[in-house]
C-alpha cells in the first residue's frame, strides 16, 4: 500500500514547481501552464484524500476544476491572442505599461 | 432512482439573475440599441431584490443558504450592479465597445458573486467565485484594441488563476482532515475532533486567507489591483472596486467565522498584520499617484484594511459593521467613478488628476459631487463614509482591537492627504483646458443616487444600521 | 437618572439655529451663482434671522442652574444608542451667540472682497455657522463630533479656495492637523462608550467614574484633539498659516469661534469626564499654557505679516484661556470662558480691520503701512480699541478676562501665574508696536489716499466695539450665565471638599 | 447714587463727546466741552473738601464690577481726607492747563482730540484717586497709562512722539506687573480687595508670612513692595524711569498735567493709600526711601547737564517724585502728599512756562540756543522765576514748606537710613537749586543765542495762556501755608493745617529732634539752595565759559550724565533687543521652523517619499506580484509556524 | 512493493516532466512535455481508482485544453523570441521562497491525521463503477454546482468570443 503522504508530497512537489514557474517565466504561456501544473497538483491530492477517504467528493471537486481550467485557458488564451494583436509578445515583462 | 426535487424558493433571485442574462445573450442578436439590455437588466434587478427579500432558507443539501447575511451583500451586489449599468452606456458608446455581451457578463459576475454570499459549500464557494471572476476577467479585458485593457486583464487572469490554484489547494487540505467541504461541517468536525492546533489545519487556513486577501486586494495579494483597475474599462472599475472585493468579504466572513470559527485568535494573527499593512500600503501609495483611477484602486485597498478591522473583531457587531461599510462603499466609490466618467471623452482619457484642475469653476455641480464623494471616503462626516468607519472602529474596540484601531485613524488621516487633491485641484486652481463632461441620463441618475445615499445614509444611518444588524443575527 | 430642562420655547430652538443656517445654504444652492445679490442678501438675512433667534436663548436662559436648558432628545441611531440630544448650560450658551453674530459679520465683511465663486463661499459660510452651532449644542458625543469635522469641510474650502497666496498648503495643513487630533479623540470617545456601558450621552457619561489609567489615556487622546483647535504649544503652527491665509470671513471664524472649541472642548468633555486625569495634569496643562503665553507673546516680536502677528497673538492669548481653565477655581474657569468670548470678539475684530484695510492696500505686510491714522482716523480709533482690548486695558473685556485668569491662574500656581501675568508686558509691546508701524509715524506713500471705513465696514465692526465695552464695564451679564454651571463642573473636577465651601460662598452672593 | 460719582463721570462724558462729535461737529468748540465738565468736577471736589472737613468720609458702591466666586469688586468710590487733596490737586491743576492748552493748542488739526483726551485722562486720574478698591485703583492706572500713550503720541506722525508714547505704556507695564501680582496676593490673603477690610485687617496680620513662589517671606513687605513696584512705574523710580524724559515728546500741557502735576505722582498716592501696610514693614518703608533718594540724586545729576528746556523740568520732577518717596519711605505721609501738592504747582507752573516759551520760540527747546527772553517775556519770566525760588526752597514760598518738612522728617524720623536720606536730600536740594536756576539764567538772562528769525517772532504769549501761569504762581507762593510747620507756626500763630487734617488717614510721626536741631536743619536746606543759586549764578552769568571748560574738564563724568547713564542702551541690550533675537533666531528660526515645523512638514514629506518610493515595487512586473504573493504567503506560514 | 515501484515511478516521472515544463525554453516543447506529464498524471489517478477523472484528464486537459494551447503558441509564432533569455533574473529568490515554502508544507503534512472514512469504499465504487458513481452524485447532490460550472463554460465562450472574434463598432 503506498502511503497518503507520499502522494501529499508529489501534490506539494508539483504544487511548488508550478509556483516555481509562475514566479519566473517571462512567456506568459508558460505561466499559464504553470498555473495549470498547480491545478494538477490540487487534482493529485485531491483524488489521493477521495481515495483515502473513501469519499466521491474529492473526484467531484476535480471534476469541476478541470471545467473550471478549461474556461480559464479558454478566456485566457483570448486575451492573449488580442493581447497579442496590439503588442507582438507573448513576454510578460513587455506588460508593464501600468505600475508604481 | 428517483430525484427529489429541491426547495428552489432561495435560489429563485439566482435563477431569475441567470435567465435574464440568458435572455440578455440572445436579445443581443436582435436589439441594436445596446441601452435596451442595460435597462432590461435594471427592471430585472428590481425583480430580483424583491425575490430577495422573501428567499430565506437552505437548499440543494445545504450547499446554499439564503440568510440575511447573504441577503445584505446581494442587496450590495444589486446595487453595484444597478449604478454600474447606469453609468455604463455612454462610455461604451465613446469607447466603441457598445457591445449587449458586456450587461451579460455583469449579470453573470453579479451571479457569481450572489452565489459566494450564499455558498456553504466550499464547492459552489468555489464555483461562484470563479464564474465571477471569469466574468470580470473579459470585462477587464473588454477595450479588445487597447493595450491597457489587454494588460489589465491578462494580470488579472493569471494572478486570479494563481490565487485560485491557492485556494484550492487550501480546499484539498481542509478536505482531507475533515472529509467534508461543507462549512458547518468543517467547524463540527474541527471542535469535535481536537484540529484547532493542527499545523495543516492552519496551512489549509492561511491558504485561504491568502486567496481570499487576494479577492478583496489586501496587501501584499493587491498587486494586481491598481493595474488591473486602471487598465480595465472605468465602469468596469468601479464595478470591480465594489463587488468582488464585497464577495470577497462575504466569502471570507463565512468561511473564517463559520467553519474556522474555532481558530479565531490564529486566524486573526494572520489577517491583523495584513489589515495594518493594507491600510499603510493602500494609502501611501495612494499619496504618490497621478492617475485617478490608479490613486482610487489603492484608496480601495486602503479600505479593504479598514473593512478587515470588522472580520477581525469577528463579533457580530463586527460582521455588520463590514456590511454596513460595503454598502456605503458602494455608493461612495462608484460615485466618485461615475465622475471619472463623465471626464472622458473621445479622444481624451481623463484620468489624470491634473485634469480636475480648475473642475469647481468649469462644472460647479459635478465638482460639488466629487467633493461630497472624496470626503465621503475620507469619512468626514457628515457623509456616509465617516458612519461606516465610525461604526467598524467602534466594533474592534468593542472586541478589544484599540490599538489597530489607532493605526487605522491615523492612516485614514493620511487618506485625507489624497482625497483632498482632488478637491483642492477642482476648487483652488485654475483651469487648464476646457473640459467637456460626457453626460448621460444614467449617469445623471446614478449620480444622484449615489450622492443622496452617502448624504442620507450620513445623516441617517439608522436604518441601513439596523439591516446590516439584522443580517448579521440570522447568521 | 441624568436631569436637565426642558424647552419651555414652545419650539426646537436649538434645532432652527443650527438648520437655519442649512436652509439659507439650500436657497442660494437654488439661485442663479449670477444674481450675487439675492445670494449676498439671502445670506445677509439668514444670518440675521439666526441672531435674532438666538437672542431668544440670551433672554430667556434660566441663569439660576446649572441644568442643561433648551433640550431636545431624538432618537437617532437607537442600535448605537446615539441620539440627537441639544442643550445648553452657562458655559456653551454664550458661544452659540458668538456664532451667530461673528457670522453676521463675516457676511457684511465679505460683501465686496469675494470676487470669486461666491455662491459657493456663502454656502460654506453657513454651513460653517449651523455647524458651530452644532457643535456647541451637542449633548450626545457622537453628535459632537460629527459637527466638529463637519466643520473641517468649509473652512478647508474657505481657506483654499478664497485665501491668500500659499492657501492651498494652510488649508491643507489646518485640515490635517486638525484631522489627525480629532481622530484619536474619536478613538477615545468609543472606548469612553463602551466602559460606560454604552452611551454617548455626555451627561449620563458625567455620572460615570473611570480608572485613573484610562481617564489619563483618554485625556491625552483628547488633548490631541483639543490643544490642536486650541491650539496650545506645540501644535501651534498651522494656525499662523491658516490665519493668514485665510480669507477675512474664514479667520474671523477661525479666530472668534473655531479655536474657542478647542477650550470649550476641555471645558465640555476633558474636565468633567476625566476629572482625576485633568486634575493630575493640571501641572503640565499650565505648563504648556505658560509657554503659549510667552512663547507666543515674544515671536510676535518678530513677525513682519500682519495677519501672521495677530494669529500668534491668538496662541498667547490662547494660552491665558488654557491657564484659567486648568487652574481648576471659579475664578480661572470664568474668567477662561470669557476670555473665550473676548478672544472672540477681539481677535475676530481684528481681523475684521485687517481685512478692510487689507481690501484697499492687498498688502499684509507691516513695513508698507505706517501713518495711516492721518488718512483713516475712524479705522484708526476702531483698531486702537481692539488693540487695547487685546492688551488687557481696563474698561475692555480683555482686561476682565485676563485679570479673572491670572487671579485664578495665580491661586493655583504662583509661577503659572507670575509668568503668565509678564506675557501682558510683552503684549503691550507687540500690539502697540504694531499699532505704531501701522498707524503712526510719517504717511507711507502707499497708503495715502485712502478712504477711511464706510457705512458696511463701520457697522460691521461697531457690535464689537460696543461689546467689548459692554463686557468690560459691566462683564456680569456674561458672567452671571456662567456662574451655576461653573461652580457644577468645578464639583466634578475637584470631586467634593473645596467646591462645597464655594458653593457656599455662592449662594451668599446670590442672595 | 451720590452726586459726588459725577466728579469721575462729568470729564468722561466729555470725552465721549468730544470723541463721537468733535471731528465732524465741535471741532473748533471741542474745548468748551471739556472745560465746563472739569470745571464741573472742580466745583464737586470743592464741595467735597467742604464736606469732608465736616469730618465726614464718604465711601459708596456704584455697582458690582465683577463677581466670579468668592471675587467681588464694584465701582465704589472712597473720599477722604488723602482723596480729597488728590481730589483738589487733579481738578485744580486739570482745569488751569486745559484753559492754558486753548490757547497753546489753537489750531492744531487734532484738537478735538487733545481734549478728549485730556478728559479722559482726567476721568481716569479722578477714578484712580476716588477708588475705594484696589481694582478700581488699577483701572484709573491704566487708564491714566492709556491717556498718557495717547498725548505723548499725540503727535503721531513723529517716531520719536509715537515711540515714546509706546515706551511709556510698556516700562509702566512691567511696574503694574507686580502691581497685579499685589492686588493677587491681596486677594488670596484677605478675600477681598476693597481697601476699608483690608486695611483694618492688616494690623492682625502683621506678622504673618506667605508662601510666595516658594519662599516664605513676610506678608506685608511682599504686598507692599509688589504694589511699591506699580509706584515705581507710574511715578518714574529707578529703574524705571527711562520713560518720563522721553515723554516730553507730548504737548507741553500735557507735560504739565500728566508728567507733572498728577498722574506721576499717582506712584505716591498709591503709597500713601497703603500707608496701613507700608508701615507694618519696614523693610518695605526702607527700600522706599532708598529708592526716592537715590532716583533723586540720580536724576538732579542728570538735570545738571541737560539742554532741553523740558526734560530738565523732566529731570527735576523724577527727582522731586523721589523726594516724596523719600518722605513715604520714612513714615512722613503727610509730608510726602503735602510736597506732591506744592509741587503740582510750581512744577505745572514751570512746564506751562515752558511751553510758552516754546510758543514763542517756535517750537525750539534748547536752552543753549537761548538767552535774555525775560525782555520779551515778562510773565513767563517771572512766574517761571518765581516757580524755581519756590522749588530751590526759598523760604515763604510753597516748596520750602514741604522740602522742608520732608528733610526735617528723615533726619528726624525712626527710619534707620534717615539720616542718610536726609544727607542726600540736602545734597540733591542743592543741586535742585543749581539746574532750576541754570536754566532761568541759560533762558531769561544773557544774550539771546538763537537765530534772528526766531528773535524776531519772540512774544509773549496770549492771555489763555498767561492767566493759568499766574493763577498757578500764586498755588506756587502760597500753596504751602497750609503746612507751616509748627517750629515756624508757632511764632505766627498758624497750625500745620494740612497734617492735622491728613492725620485721620496718614498718621502723623513725631520727630525726635529739638527744636534746635529742627532750626539747624532748615538753615541748612536754606543754605544749600541759596548755594545752589548762587553758583548757577557764578557760572552762567557772571563766568559763562566756566561750564564749557568744566565740561571738557570732567568730559567722562559729563558724557556718562549727559547721555543718563545709558540705562536706555542698557535696556536695549538686555531687554528689547534679546527679546527680538530671540524671537526671530530662536522662536522662529529654532522651535517653530526647525523642530516643530520640521516634524510638521517633515512626515508628510517622509511619507510622501515613502510612497514614491514604494511605488518602485510595483514593478508592473506579474513574476514580481506573483512573488511578492508567495513571500507573504511564506511569511504567514513562517508566522504561524514559529508561534 | 510493485504498489511502491509503481507509485516511485509515476511520482518521478511527473516531477521530471514538470520541472521540463516549467524550465523548457521552447513554449512548444513545453506543450509536449505537459502532455507526457498529464498521461502520467491519469495513469496515478487510474492507480487510484479513479477511472473516470483519469478519462477526463486525458479526454480535457490533454486533448483540449492542451491542444488550444499548443494552438495558440503556434498561432503567436513566438520561435524568433527564443533567443531570449526565459527566466526572470529573480530565480533564486523565487527558488528560495519555493523550497522554503515547500519545507513547511511537507513538515505541516506530518500532522496530517486521516479524516473520516466515507462509504465509497473501492468495492463500492467498483460494483457501481466510478462513472456511475461519479455521474449520480453530480446529478443529485452536486446538480447545483453543475449547473453552475455549465454556467461558467457559457461565461468562457461568450467571453472568448467578445474578445477574440467581435468587430469593433461604433
Amino acid at each position: 500500500m503506498v502511503p497518503l503522504h507520499w502522494y501529499l508530497t508529489l501534490s506539494a512537489a508539483v504544487f511548488m514547481i508550478g509556483m516555481f514557474g509562475f514566479l519566473t517565466r517571462r512567456n506568459i504561456i508558460i505561466m499559464f501552464m504553470s498555473v495549470e501544473l498547480m491545478l494538477n497538483a490540487v487534482n493529485i491530492s485531491l483524488v489521493s484524500f477521495s481515495h483515502y477517504l473513501q469519499d466521491m467528493r474529492g473526484h467531484i471537486l476535480v471534476f469541476f476544476v478541470i471545467t473550471v481550467a478549461a474556461a480559464e485557458a479558454a478566456i485566457g488564451l483570448a486575451i492573449i491572442i488580442s493581447l497579442f494583436r496590439n503588442k507582438q509578445t507573448a513576454h510578460v515583462d513587455e506588460m508593464n505599461e501600468m505600475k508604481g | 432512482m428517483p430525484i427529489a426535487m429541491p426547495n428552489l424558493i432561495p435560489v429563485m433571485p439566482e435563477l431569475v439573475m441567470t435567465g435574464v442574462a440568458i435572455i440578455l445573450l440572445m436579445a443581443e442578436l436582435v436589439i441594436k440599441r445596446k441601452e435596451t439590455l442595460g435597462f432590461l437588466s435594471l427592471i430585472s434587478v428590481g425583480l430580483i431584490s424583491y425575490l430577495l427579500l422573501g428567499s430565506a432558507g437552505t437548499t440543494f443539501g445545504g450547499m446554499f443558504v439564503s440568510d440575511g447575511y447573504s441577503t445584505f451583500f446581494k442587496l450590495i451586489f444589486m446595487a453595484n450592479l444597478v449604478l454600474t449599468v447606469l453609468i455604463s452606456p455612454k462610455y461604451l458608446q465613446t469607447m466603441r465597445i457598445n457591445f449587449g455581451e458586456y450587461y451579460a457578463l455583469t449579470l453573470f459576475a453579479t451571479l457569481g458573486m450572489m452565489l459566494m454570499a450564499s455558498a456553504a459549500d466550499i464547492i459552489v464557494l468555489y464555483l461562484g467565485l470563479e464564474l465571477m471572476a471569469l466574468s470580470t476577467y473579459v470585462l477587464a479585458g473588454f477595450i479588445r484594441y487597447d493595450m491597457k485593457s489587454n494588460e489589465a486583464a491578462i494580470k488579472y487572469l493569471l494572478l486570479g488563476a494563481f490565487a485560485s490554484a491557492i485556494l484550492l489547494y487550501g480546499t484539498s487540505l481542509i478536505y482531507g482532515l475533515t472529509g467534508t467541504t461543507n462549512l458547518r461541517d468543517i467547524a463540527v468536525y474541527i471542535t469535535h475532533n481536537g484540529l484547532a492546533k493542527n499545523p495543516l489545519l492552519m496551512v489549509s487556513m492561511i491558504f485561504f486567507a491568502v486567496a481570499f486577501s487576494f479577492k478583496i486586494a489586501a496587501v501584499p495579494f493587491h498587486m494586481w489591483a491598481p493595474d488591473a483597475y486602471e487598465g480595465a474599462p472605468t465602469p468596469i472599475t468601479a464595478f470591480m472596486s465594489v463587488g468582488p472585493k464585497a464577495a470577497g468579504f462575504a466569502v471570507l466572513g463565512r468561511v473564517f467565522l463559520v467553519a474556522f470559527g474555532s481558530v479565531k485568535t490564529d486566524w486573526s494573527v494572520i489577517l491583523i498584520p495584513i489589515a495594518v499593512l493594507t491600510m499603510a500600503i493602500g494609502n501611501i501609495l495612494a499619496l504618490s499617484q497621478t492617475n485617478i483611477k490608479r490613486m482610487l484602486a489603492y484608496s480601495s485597498i486602503a479600505h479593504a484594511g479598514y473593512m478587515l478591522l470588522g472580520i477581525i473583531a469577528g463579533t457580530p457587531a463586527g460582521i455588520s459593521s463590514v456590511l454596513n461599510y460595503m454598502f456605503i462603499y458602494a455608493f461612495m466609490n462608484i460615485g466618485a467613478f461615475a465622475i471619472v466618467i463623465m471626464l472622458r471623452t473621445e479622444g481624451f482619457a481623463g484620468e489624470d488628476i491634473s485634469d480636475y484642475e480648475g473642475l469647481g469653476k468649469t462644472h460647479p455641480t459635478a465638482a460639488a459631487l466629487m467633493l461630497v464623494f472624496m470626503f465621503s471616503l475620507t469619512g468626514i462626516p457628515p457623509m456616509a463614509g465617516f458612519m461606516g468607519k465610525f461604526y467598524l472602529f467602534m466594533s474592534a474596540i468593542n472586541a478589544g482591537y484599540t490599538w489597530i484601531v489607532i493605526v487605522a485613524v491615523l492612516f485614514s488621516a493620511i487618506s485625507a492627504y489624497f482625497y483632498l487633491r482632488i478637491v483642492m485641484l477642482m476648487y483652488m486652481k485654475e483651469p487648464k483646458e476646457v473640459i467637456q463632461l460626457n453626460t448621460s441620463p444614467g449617469i445623471g441618475l446614478a449620480l444622484a443616487v449615489t450622492v443622496s445615499a452617502v448624504i442620507l445614509i450620513g445623516i441617517l444611518p439608522a436604518k441601513v444600521l439596523a439591516l446590516a444588524q439584522q443580517a448579521v443575527t440570522s447568521f | 437618572m441624568v436631569q436637565t430642562m426642558n424647552n419651555t420655547m414652545g419650539f426646537p430652538i436649538l434645532s432652527m439655529l443650527i438648520f437655519l443656517p442649512a436652509v439659507g445654504a439650500a436657497i442660494i444652492l437654488l439661485l442663479n451663482r449670477a444674481n450675487e445679490k439675492a445670494i449676498k442678501m439671502v445670506s445677509l438675512l439668514v444670518g440675521i434671522a439666526t441672531f435674532l433667534l438666538s437672542l431668544l436663548l440670551f433672554t430667556n436662559f434660566d441663569k439660576s442652574t446649572h441644568l442643561m436648558q433648551f433640550v431636545e432628545q431624538h432618537e437617532w441611531i437607537p442600535s448605537l444608542n446615539i441620539t440627537y440630544y441639544l442643550g445648553l448650560d452657562g458655559i456653551s450658551v454664550l458661544f452659540v451667540l458668538l456664532s451667530t453674530l461673528v457670522t453676521i459679520l463675516c457676511v457684511l465683511i465679505s460683501w465686496e472682497s469675494i470676487k470669486t465663486k461666491t455662491k459657493e463661499f456663502f454656502i460654506s459660510l453657513l454651513v460653517m455657522e449651523g455647524a458651530m452651532i452644532g457643535v456647541f449644542c451637542s449633548l450626545d458625543f457622537m453628535l459632537f463630533y460629527i459637527f466638529w469635522e463637519a466643520m473641517l469641510i468649509p473652512m478647508y474650502l474657505l481657506i483654499g479656495v478664497w485665501g491668500g497666496p500659499n492657501r492651498v498648503y494652510a488649508a491643507v495643513k489646518f485640515f490635517l492637523y486638525t484631522l489627525v487630533g480629532s481622530v484619536l479623540m474619536l478613538v477615545g470617545i468609543i472606548v469612553l462608550y463602551f466602559y460606560a456601558g454604552r452611551t454617548f450621552n455626555i451627561l449620563e457619561l458625567m455620572t460615570k467614574a473611570y480608572p485613573f489609567k484610562m481617564q489619563l489615556v483618554l485625556f491625552w487622546a483628547f488633548f490631541a484633539a483639543f490643544a490642536v483647535k486650541v491650539p496650545m504649544f506645540p501644535v501651534h503652527t498651522w494656525l499662523p498659516d491658516a490665519h493668514t491665509e485665510a480669507p477675512t470671513a474664514g479667520s474671523v471664524i477661525l479666530a472668534a469661534v473655531l479655536i474657542k472649541m478647542g477650550a470649550y472642548g476641555f471645558l465640555r468633555f476633558s474636565m468633567p469626564l476625566l476629572p482625576d486625569a485633568s486634575r493630575a495634569m493640571t501641572p503640565i496643562m499650565l505648563t504648556l499654557s505658560v509657554i503659549a503665553i510667552i512663547y507666543g507673546g515674544i515671536i510676535c516680536l518678530a513677525q513682519t505679516d500682519l495677519k501672521r502677528l495677530i494669529a500668534y497673538s491668538s496662541v498667547s492669548h490662547m494660552g491665558f484661556v488654557t491657564l484659567g481653565i486648568f487652574a481648576l477655581n471659579t475664578q480661572g474657569l470664568e474668567g477662561g470662558i470669557l476670555q473665550m468670548l473676548n478672544h472672540g470678539i477681539v481677535t475676530g475684530a481684528l481681523f475684521l480691520s485687517v481685512g478692510i484695510i487689507y481690501d484697499r492696500t492687498h498688502t499684509r505686510v507691516i513695513a508698507d503701512y505706517g501713518g495711516v491714522a492721518s488718512v483713516m482716523p475712524i479705522y484708526a480709533s476702531l483698531f486702537i480699541v481692539f488693540t487695547l482690548a487685546s492688551i488687557g486695558l481696563p474698561a475692555t473685556n480683555g482686561f476682565i478676562g485676563e485679570f479673572l485668569i491670572l487671579l485664578g491662574g495665580f491661586t493655583a500656581n504662583q509661577w503659572a501665574g507670575v509668568l503668565a501675568a509678564s506675557g501682558i508686558i510683552i503684549g503691550a509691546g507687540y500690539m502697540l508696536w504694531l499699532y505704531q508701524r501701522v498707524f503712526f509715524m510719517e504717511t507711507n506713500p502707499k497708503v495715502a489716499g485712502l478712504q477711511d471705513v464706510n457705512m458696511r465696514e463701520l457697522i460691521t465692526l461697531l457690535p464689537l466695539v460696543i461689546l467689548i465695552f459692554w463686557i468690560g464695564i459691566y462683564p456680569n451679564t456674561f458672567l452671571s450665565f456662567m456662574h451655576p454651571s461653573v461652580l457644577h463642573l468645578l464639583e466634578r473636577v475637584n470631586g467634593g471638599g473645596a467646591p462645597a465651601v464655594a458653593a457656599n460662598v455662592m449662594t451668599q452672593i446670590l442672595k | 447714587m451720590n452726586s459726588y460719582a459725577l466728579i469721575p463721570f462729568l470729564p468722561l462724558a466729555a470725552f465721549v463727546i468730544n470723541i463721537l462729535f468733535g471731528r465732524k461737529y465741535l471741532k473748533e468748540n471741542a474745548h468748551w466741552v471739556s472745560i465746563l465738565a472739569v470745571a464741573g468736577s472742580w466745583v464737586l471736589a470743592v464741595m467735597a473738601l467742604v464736606d469732608v472737613l465736616g469730618g465726614n468720609t464718604i465711601n459708596f458702591d456704584l455697582y458690582t464690577w465683577m463677581l466670579s466666586g468668592g471675587f467681588k469688586v464694584s465701582v465704589g468710590f472712597l473720599i477722604d481726607q488723602l482723596t480729597v487733596v488728590m481730589l483738589i490737586v487733579v481738578t485744580t491743576c486739570s482745569t488751569l492747563i486745559h484753559i492754558y492748552s486753548v490757547g497753546y493748542m489753537h489750531g492744531d488739526s487734532g484738537y478735538y482730540r487733545f481734549f478728549a483726551y485730556l478728559s479722559l485722562f482726567t476721568f481716569s486720574m479722578l477714578m484712580l484717586v476716588m477708588a475705594n478698591n484696589f481694582l478700581q485703583l488699577y483701572f484709573g492706572w491704566e487708564g491714566v497709562g492709556l491717556c498718557s500713550y495717547f498725548l505723548i503720541g499725540y503727535y503721531f506722525n513723529k517716531k520719536s512722539a509715537s515711540d515714546a508714547g509706546k515706551k511709556a505704556f510698556i516700562v509702566n507695564r512691567f511696574g503694574d506687573f507686580g502691581f497685579g501680582l499685589g492686588i493677587f496676593v491681596v486677594f488670596l490673603t484677605f478675600g477681598t480687595v476693597y481697601y476699608e477690610p483690608v486695611f483694618s485687617q492688616a494690623g492682625g496680620l502683621a506678622e504673618a508670612t506667605f508662601n510666595f513662589l516658594g519662599y516664605d517671606v513676610h506678608l506685608m513687605t511682599l504686598i507692599a513692595l509688589l504694589l511699591f513696584c506699580g509706584s515705581v512705574g507710574k511715578s518714574a523710580q529707578i529703574p524705571l524711569h527711562v520713560w518720563l524724559p522721553d515723554a516730553m515728546e507730548g504737548p507741553t500741557p500735557v507735560s504739565a498735567l500728566i508728567h507733572a502735576a498728577t498722574m506721576v505722582t499717582a506712584g505716591v498716592f498709591l503709597v500713601a493709600r497703603c500707608s496701613p501696610i507700608f508701615s507694618l514693614s519696614e523693610t518695605a518703608l526702607m527700600v522706599v526711601a532708598l529708592t526716592g533718594a537715590i532716583t533723586s540724586l540720580f536724576a538732579a545729576t542728570i538735570g545738571l547737564v541737560q539742554n532741553d528746556l523740558k526734560r530738565i523740568i523732566a529731570y527735576s520732577t523724577v527727582s522731586q517724585l523721589g523726594y516724596m518717596f523719600l518722605a513715604c519711605g520714612v513714615g512722613a505721609y503727610t509730608a510726602g502728599i503735602f510736597h506732591l501738592y506744592t509741587h503740582a504747582f510750581f512744577k505745572a507752573l514751570l512746564f506751562l512756562c515752558a511751553g510758552s516759551v516754546m510758543h514763542a520760540m517756535g517750537g525750539e527747546l534748547d536752552i543753549q540756543k537761548m538767552g535774555n527772553l525775560k525782555k520779551y517775556m515778562p510773565v513767563t519770566y517771572m512766574t517761571m522765576l518765581i516757580a524755581s525760588f519756590s522749588i530751590s526752597g526759598i523760604p515763604g514760598l510753597a516748596g520750602f514748606f514741604s522740602k522742608d518738612e520732608i528733610l526735617w522728617m528723615a533726619y528726624a524720623g525712626e527710619s534707620p537710613v534717615g539720616k542718610f536720606v536726609w544727607a542726600i536730600g540736602t545734597l540733591v536740594a542743592f543741586l535742585t537749586a543749581f539746574y532750576s536756576f541754570r536754566l532761568i539764567f541759560l533762558t531769561f538772562h544773557g544774550k539771546f543765542r538763537g537765530t534772528h528769525d526766531q528773535e524776531h517772532h519772540l512774544h509773549e504769549s496770549p492771555k489763555s495762556m498767561t492767566i493759568p501761569l499766574m493763577l498757578l504762581c500764586v498755588g506756587a507762593v502760597a500753596a504751602g501755608w497750609v503746612g507751616i510747620p509748627a517750629l515756624i507756626g508757632e511764632k505766627i500763630g498758624v497750625h500745620n493745617y494740612i497734617a492735622e487734617f491728613m492725620k485721620p488717614v496718614l498718621g502723623h510721626p513725631e520727630g525726635h529732634g529739638t527744636h534746635a536741631e529742627e532750626m539747624v536743619v532748615m538753615l541748612i536746606s536754606i543754605a544749600v539752595g541759596l548755594a545752589g543759586i548762587g553758583l548757577a549764578y557764578f557760572m552762567y552769568i557772571l563766568r559763562p565759559e566756566l561750564p564749557a571748560r568744566l565740561a571738557q574738564q570732567l568730559s567722562a563724568v559729563y558724557r556718562v550724565l549727559f547721555n543718563k547713564y545709558y540705562v536706555d542702551e542698557l535696556y536695549s541690550f538686555i531687554i528689547v533687543r534679546p527679546a527680538i533675537w530671540i524671537a526671530k533666531n530662536v522662536l522662529i528660526g529654532i522651535t517653530d521652523a526647525r523642530i516643530i515645523e520640521a516634524v510638521v512638514n517633515g512626515v508628510p514629506s517622509a511619507i510622501a517619499a515613502f510612497s514614491s518610493g514604494l511605488r518602485k515595487i510595483q514593478t508592473g512586473l506579474m513574476q514580481h506580484y506573483a512573488t511578492i504573493m508567495a513571500t507573504g504567503i511564506l511569511i504567514i506560514v513562517a508566522i504561524m509556524l514559529l508561534r | 512493493m510493485l504498489q511502491q515501484l509503481f507509485f516511485g515511478y509515476y511520482a518521478f516521472m511527473i516531477i521530471i516532466l514538470s520541472l521540463l515544463v516549467v524550465t523548457r525554453g521552447n513554449p512548444v516543447h513545453s506543450v509536449m512535455w505537459m502532455l507526457l506529464l498529464f498521461f502520467h498524471i491519469a495513469g496515478l489517478y487510474l492507480f487510484l481508482n479513479a477511472e473516470f477523472i483519469a478519462a477526463i484528464q486525458v479526454i480535457v486537459y490533454a486533448g483540449a485544453i492542451l491542444v488550444l494551447f499548443l494552438f495558440v503558441v503556434l498561432l503567436l509564432n513566438l520561435r524568433e523570441e527564443l533567443s531570449l533569455r526565459q527566466i526572470a533574473g529573480s530565480w533564486p529568490a523565487a527558488f528560495f521562497i519555493v523550497a522554503a515554502l515547500f519545507i513547511t508544507v511537507t513538515a505541516a503534512l506530518g500532522a496530517y491525521v486521516q479524516g473520516p472514512v466515507g462509504s465509497y469504499s473501492i468495492e463500492a465504487i467498483r460494483s457501481e463503477t466510478h462513472t456511475k458513481a461519479l455521474g449520480r452524485l453530480l446529478y443529485t447532490e452536486y446538480l447545483f454546482p453543475f449547473e453552475i460550472a455549465s454556467l461558467i463554460l457559457l461565461v468562457a465562450v461568450v467571453g472568448a468570443v467578445v474578445l477574440a472574434k467581435r468587430k469593433l463598432r461604433s
